[in-house]
């Protein structure tokens, strides 16, 4: 039991975490807590095999794809705090808690008996005790899982393998066909601009400024411009730069620094 | 009394002449539809005189078929009639042909051969209803009318088509609402009739059942409300302006004059028949209602200024006396009503009718758009006008006996209830007489001005109804010997659970 | 050391379950070994064929089920399932709806010589990938198989008899779906939306029933049903941990039969799957589900019958009047007839807690079983030829599901209008259509069983119900078309002949119901 | 050992799950927290095969986690269309479909 008291806590944190945190990828991180847990207190409880199966197939398998397609969505995909339905969360709140209540309630008032144990259904080894059950009265079910991965197999490809329709597009064809779009509708033929090479911030987040001052919207990743990260710039900033560089030649750098913060707030 | 299927042949030459001529394409105004429509009518109308011929008075139910139809439900295919049944039965099967020749042309704008089809569909089933000897049967039946009358006043009608189907979208809510609370009465009669044994809906089977007190009066409001609904009786007849005021002429005459009487009809076969006990308890209720609609349908109908809609709620107040006739649970009251059930039909057709022609000759249905017909159509004013007096009970015409019949019963009932019903007589009178000088006398209206009178085809439909009218005003015994042993049956089944019947019944309900 | 003994699965009586699930497999494999061109019509083929040889093999097998009075049949594959009267006649039904369903599926007339499936469902929505796809004329065949695992699931989640079973059923049945639903050529936002929202609220629901079997487990101490019981009948003392099991289970079980208040999804999947999705799966899955609810209500706890029939009750009439009341408001045709399944489900539900068993009833008359099977095998018939002809009224924009689309249908296809009218009165419960006799049926039975207060309720919500479904027939006979009025594209010999069948079933089961309300009296009582 | 602790944490944990599923707006959350109620309902398995001295908890929680393994890759493809579809993994923008 001592195991259990340690760790009922940490899951219980953990668990009521998930339902907090900002990023979805706290949230699996915190589930893989709850999943750990879980694991060593199947092996108190006398089930070694699901100690495994838990480690192996839920920590190792489940959850890694879990944060898998949390990389391929976006690390930071993280919840609206915009409801469209008002009051929704504070109804399902309440309706969980009262849920909970009953739940907790209901089996607190249940009379246990006492525990078999399963020092006789073990006796020779859980392993072989669950593989005699698994292969003589489940076999059934057993058999009908292999459906089920078979459908998740189908429905993966189905949804996410596409088929190559065309020929891949060698570098030859891509020239011929960036000199023929270049003639037909003037798009730039050559690779895009840099980000932000010639402003202050050598950065990604950054637009490039053309010869004219003005930003190159094409020199940024268009994932960030969708996030709304991005930085502007500004002609303006080059006469700001210029300022600048003649203030810090004639006074001392402290100056300079709160310029550069009121510069940021501008934006 | 031969074996052969009578009754079956009656109710399957409509249906299938409605399948015939639903298969005959549909030229505008062709006559080929008509044609076969009205022979398929005619041929019903043969057969039904074929069973009347063969009819033995007094003999309780005849030309009886059973088979079974779906065993799990109990279901069985069965027919019979009786002089009830036979007095609707000829009813429709005259009605039939005299609507189907008088809306001769009334569908030529439309799907002429639906338009005929819709109405030997609706007449076959209205057959059905009225020979039904299995409650299933009478259930299913009475629900599939609804499909073609919903058709018939939705698709054909004298009202702009928003209008109609509006009508016909109400129409059909009202009589879904009261088919389906009568569902539940239905399927409780199972309950009950499955718990004393075999579960069964034959009639007769029923009738011996031994229904407790609180079960028969909820199963009786069930077909109570349902009939109610159909008849109709006061609360619940707004339906009926709305509907004849958008469905063609033709169309109301088999709604009202044939269908509602499957709502009396349904009073006197299944409340009174199957739950007498509950039946005598309600009367009380029921016979304030008959009493409202008879002079609510009255005042009503004195302040309309569309003539179908006036007709229509004449009806109204018509249904009242029927509903009077049986509930007070006299001989006298139930075989008024039942022959009232045939005249009302007869002198409503011919009203409906000929207010059609006249609609179709000035274009409105307003009354106030029409004046001085008389001069211009006399043969048309004077249909008219017979039609009228027999609605308002005029000695000499049969409507006279039945209304006679009903009030000796009312009055024997309570001389309160009796003096109510009497004031119907006096409004009708001035309805329709207001009506008749309206429409009829006085100067023309550009609207009336020099239209022709009737030609041969329209007054041969209505003369049929006329000397009806006049052959049972004079000589109403026939009749009356058809449907008095029925009603003796039906009073035996009302008055032998308890003896004496009605006060201490009624006392024992107030200690309750 | 224990010994290990060889199971005894009795082929004779699961090998149309193992055909079906064969089918899947192959159709699997035709996939990855077929040329393109070709595989289309071998995987309908080889599902059509199979589909009828597991039909006949049922048939079989229904003749030749062991006689126990009441029951018949015999419980197989150790402990895992029984085949008995219910489920051979379950099976029965479903194996035809598949048959049906793949038809539909098969439809390639309507879309101009496509599949209503995604050319490419990883290729995104719009571009030019998508594009290509159509245009070379692509379709996933891969619809076949997923379909064949989904009845096979279904099968196994009618007949189980333990509550492991029961869940693997439930799986097996639903990840298909999931996958079907989002796979629609046109609109296909809408049906990757469904198909995610069907997902999320089924893998909750299924979290349900698991909590839910692991406290039923703990308090009978086995998952068999005839355990469960046996151990509900032999203890008394505290049953909460019971009926919260029961509870949690039944959460899941009404949430795949769409019954209020679990039924937020439905109008949700039934608009957004692909429409041939939905006639499949709005048949089949409310048939399997009221199958295994029956085995799991009547047999597992069967002598806890006070405390789960005040309970559905209570979700009937919810069902009923939350579905007709918010079915009368929309204005899509999908969705309304989602609505309708709503109330549907209500009117099954009360046909369940009819009278319970063949000994409790008079001598002929109807049992709850009887009465549930019957209605099952009318409204089937009907979802699939409302929903079939949904998919043929169309606009260039793909299916015209939007109501005011329909106005003036009548006289742009009298045979198309007649139909779906014919099925809309049979949903209504019009005399002499299937859906009459069906209601009357679960009627008969639950006012047998004492729940006039449900039957009540039921009648008035049918009236309400009635309107929605007369206003449309309005619309398609009494309105002016607005616009361009609606088009009726063809269909191959695929979907006529699904409509056909479903019309003249409705009409068969209307004006004859005996045959099949005998044959469901016949399957008589659960085996325990 | 006794029984009641473990079941009383499996039901909080269930509850939390159930909770998380309703409050929270991102797919993959919400999916995940149908993980949790899935764990929580595989603890209380497993205890009650202790409980009753059988193993058939054991075998059902086994067959949990390979459905729960199928349920993911399922699910997550789904979740992977509709974000490459509309950019976004929020419940919320999944609303062409209302009432």
């Amino acid at each position: 039991m001592t195991v259990f008291w340690i760790l009922a806590p940490i899951m219980v944190l953990a668990a009521l975490c998930i339902l907090f945190v900002r990023k979805a990828v706290h949230a699996a991180l915190l589930l893989a807590v709850v999943m750990m847990s879980l694991a060593m207190l199947y092996a108190s409880l006398d089930a070694p095999f699901l100690f495994a199966v838990q480690i192996i197939v839920y920590t190792g398998a489940i959850l890694m794809l879990f944060l898998f397609v949390l990389m391929l969505v976006g690390v930071d995909a993280s919840d609206s705090v915009v409801e469209t339905i008002r009051g929704q969360r504070l109804l399902a709140t309440v309706l969980g808690l009262v849920f909970g209540a009953t739940l907790v309630i209901g089996l607190s008032q249940v009379t246990w008996g006492t525990v078999v144990g399963l020092d006789e259904a073990n006796a020779g080894g859980n392993v072989p005790a669950l593989a005699n059950l698994l292969f003589s009265k489940y076999i059934f079910a057993f058999e009908a899982t292999s459906a089920l991965l078979i459908t998740a197999a189908v429905g993966a490809m189905v949804l996410a393998h596409r088929e190559k329709l065309t020929p891949k597009e060698k570098q030859p064809e891509a020239a011929a066909r960036r000199m023929r779009e270049y003639a037909e509708t003037g798009r730039h033929p050559g690779p895009l601009p840099a980000p932000g090479v010639f402003a202050r911030h050598n950065a990604v987040d950054t637009p490039a400024l053309l010869p004219d001052g003005s930003p190159s919207q094409e020199s940024i990743s268009r994932v960030l411009a969708a996030r709304g990260t991005i930085r502007s710039a500004s002609v303006d900033d080059v006469d700001d730069v210029q300022r600048q560089l003649s203030a810090t030649e004639s006074s001392e750098s402290s100056e300079s620094s709160d310029r550069a913060d009121e510069q940021e707030d501008g934006q | 009394m031969s074996d052969f299927p009578w009754l079956s042949l009656l109710v399957l030459v409509p249906l299938a002449g409605a399948v015939v001529t639903a298969l005959i394409p549909a030229g505008r105004g062709s006559p080929l539809p008509k044609q076969v429509a009205f022979g398929a009518a005619l041929l019903t109308l043969a057969v039904a005189v074929v069973v009347t011929v063969q009819y033995a008075a007094g003999d309780g139910m005849q030309f009886t078929e059973t088979h079974e139809w779906i065993p799990a439900f109990g279901a069985h295919y069965a027919l019979g009639v009786d002089g009830i049944g036979l007095t609707l039965v000829l009813l429709t099967s005259l009605l039939l042909p005299v609507v189907v020749l008088a809306s001769w042309r009334d569908a030529d704008e439309a799907n002429t051969s639906a338009f005929f089809a819709w109405m030997l569909a609706l007449s076959g089933l209205a057959l059905v209803v009225f020979t039904a000897q299995d409650v299933f049967l009478f259930y299913v039946a009475f629900e599939a009318t609804l499909i073609p009358a919903y058709f018939l006043i939705g698709s054909f009608g004298i009202a702009d088509r928003a209008t109609r189907s509006k009508a016909a979208m109400k129409f059909l809510l009202y009589m879904l609402a009261g088919g389906l609370i009568m569902l539940a009465s239905v399927v409780g009669l199972y309950a009950v009739s499955a718990q004393a044994g075999e579960p069964t809906y034959l009639i007769p089977d029923l009738a011996k059942l031994d229904i407790d007190q609180t079960t028969g009066r909820w199963l009786f409001a069930g077909f109570f409300i349902a009939f109610a609904i159909k008849a109709p009786l006061f609360p619940v007849h707004t339906w009926l302006p709305d509907t004849t005021a958008a469905a063609t002429p033709g169309t109301s005459v088999l709604l009202i004059c044939v269908l509602d009487k499957i709502g009396t009809y349904g009073m006197l076969r299944f409340c009174l028949g199957l739950f007498p006990e509950a039946s005598r308890w309600a009367t009380p209720l029921v016979v304030t209602l008959a009493v409202i609609s008879i002079i609510y349908g009255a005042l009503l109908a004195i302040g309309q200024k569309d003539m179908l809609r006036l007709i229509g709620l004449t009806s109204l107040s018509h249904f009242g006396f029927i509903v009077l006739g049986i509930f007070v649970m006299s001989s006298q009251g139930i075989s008024g009503s039942t022959f009232y059930m045939f005249n009302h039909g007869v002198a409503t057709a011919i009203m409906f009718l000929v207010a059609g022609y006249l609609i179709h000759r000035s274009g409105s249905a307003k009354i106030s758009a029409h004046g001085g017909v008389e001069k211009v159509a006399p043969i048309l004013a004077g249909l008219f006008l017979v039609g009228g007096l027999g609605t308002l009970g005029l000695p000499g015409l049969s409507p006279f006996v039945s209304e006679f019949l009903v009030l000796v019963g009312g009055f024997d009932y309570s001389w309160v209830v009796g003096a109510f019903a009497v004031t119907g007589i006096v409004l009708a009178a001035i309805y329709v007489l207001l009506m008749y000088q309206r429409l009829m006398t006085g100067p023309s209206r550009p609207a009336t001005a020099g239209f022709k009178d009737l030609n041969s085809r329209e007054i041969g439909a209505i003369t049929p109804l006329v000397l009806v009218m006049l052959l049972f005003g004079f000589f109403p015994q026939p009749a009356l010997d058809v449907i008095n042993p029925a009603v003796e049956t039906t009073m035996e089944v009302v008055g032998q659970s308890d003896e004496p019947p009605v006060v201490p019944a009624s006392e024992q309900e107030d200690h309750q | 050391m224990i010994e290990f003994s060889k199971p005894a699965i009795e082929y004779a009586e699961l090998w149309p379950l193992l055909l079906v699930f064969g089918l899947g497999c192959i159709g699997v494999l035709i996939e990855a070994f077929l040329p393109r061109g070709s595989r289309h019509h071998v995987q309908l083929g080889v599902a059509l064929v199979g589909t009828v040889a597991a039909f006949v093999g049922v048939v079989l097998i229904g003749t030749g089920l062991e006689d126990h009075g009441e029951a018949s049949g015999s419980i197989v594959a150790e402990g895992a399932f029984a085949v008995d009267g219910p489920t051979v006649f379950i099976w029965g039904l479903l194996l035809l709806i598949a048959a049906a369903g793949l038809l539909l599926f098969a439809e390639r007339k309507l879309e101009g010589g496509l599949s209503a499936f995604a050319g490419q469902a990883a290729a995104l929505p719009g571009t030019e990938a998508e594009r290509e796809a159509s245009t070379r004329g692509l379709d996933h065949t891969e619809v076949f198989p997923l379909m064949m695992f989904a009845v096979s699931g279904m099968m196994i989640f009618a007949a189980a008899n333990d509550l492991l079973t029961l869940f693997v059923g439930l799986e097996v049945l639903s990840l298909p779906l999931y996958l079907l639903s989002g796979l629609a050529r046109r609109r296909r936002l809408l049906s990757q939306e469904a198909a995610l929202k069907y997902f999320l609220l089924g893998a909750f629901s299924s979290g349900f029933v698991i909590y839910g079997i692991a406290l039923v487990y703990g308090y009978a101490g086995t998952m068999g049903y005839a355990g469960i019981y046996e151990a509900i009948a032999n203890t008394t003392g505290n049953r909460a941990m019971l009926l919260i099991g029961l509870g949690l289970i039944s959460v899941g079980l009404l949430f795949k039969v769409g019954a209020v208040p679990f039924q937020a999804w439905t109008p949700d999947v039934y608009q957004g799957a692909p429409t041939q999705v939905t006639a499949f799966m709005a048949a089949a899955t409310k048939v399997a589900a009221f199958a295994a609810m029956m085995r799991l209500f009547y047999v597992a706890f069967g002598s806890e019958r006070w405390s789960w029939e005040p309970m559905l009750w209570l979700i009937a009439i919810l069902s009923m009047v939350v579905g007709a009341i918010l079915a009368v408001a929309q204005s899509d045709i999908k969705r309304m007839l989602a609505y309708s399944s709503i109330t549907h489900t209500g009117f099954l539900i009360t046909g369940l807690i009819g009278i319970k068993a063949v000994g409790e009833a008079g001598d002929g008359q109807i049992t709850a079983t009887q009465s549930v099977l019957f209605y099952l095998v009318t409204y089937a018939f009907m979802t699939l030829g409302a929903f079939a002809i949904v998919s043929l009224v169309r606009d260039s924009g793909g299916e015209a599901t939007h109501l005011s689309r329909w106005a003036g249908l009548g006289k742009e296809s009298p045979l198309v209008a007649a139909a779906f009218s014919l099925f809309l009165l049979g949903f209504a419960g019009i005399p002499l259509t299937a859906g009459f006799s069906g209601k009357w049926a679960v009627f008969a039975s639950a006012m047998s069983g004492g729940a006039w207060p449900v039957v009540v309720v039921a009648v008035l919500t049918s009236a309400l119900a009635a309107f929605f479904y007369i206003r449309v027939i309005v619309l398609m006979y009494f309105a002016e078309p607005q616009g361009p009025g609606p088009s009726v594209t063809l269909p191959s010999l695929l979907t006529s002949t699904t409509i056909g069948v479903a019309v003249l079933a409705t009409i068969v089961l209307g004006v004859m119901p005996g045959p099949v309300l005998d044959l469901a009296a016949h399957a008589g009582e659960f085996i325990r | 050992m006794s029984t009641e602790p473990y079941i009383l944490l499996s039901a909080i944990l269930f509850t939390i799950g159930s909770v998380g599923v309703l409050v929270r707006r991102n797919a993959i959350v919400v999916f995940m927290c149908i993980e949790l109620m899935l764990n929580a309902s595989n603890l209380a398995l497993v205890t009650f095969a202790k409980a009753n001295g059988n193993l058939d908890g054991q075998i059902a929680a086994f067959f949990v986690m390979v459905v729960a393994a199928a349920e993911v890759v399922v699910g997550l493809a789904i979740i992977m269309t509709i974000f490459r579809t509309r950019r976004s993994a929020s419940v919320d923008d999944a609303s062409l479909l209302k009432y």
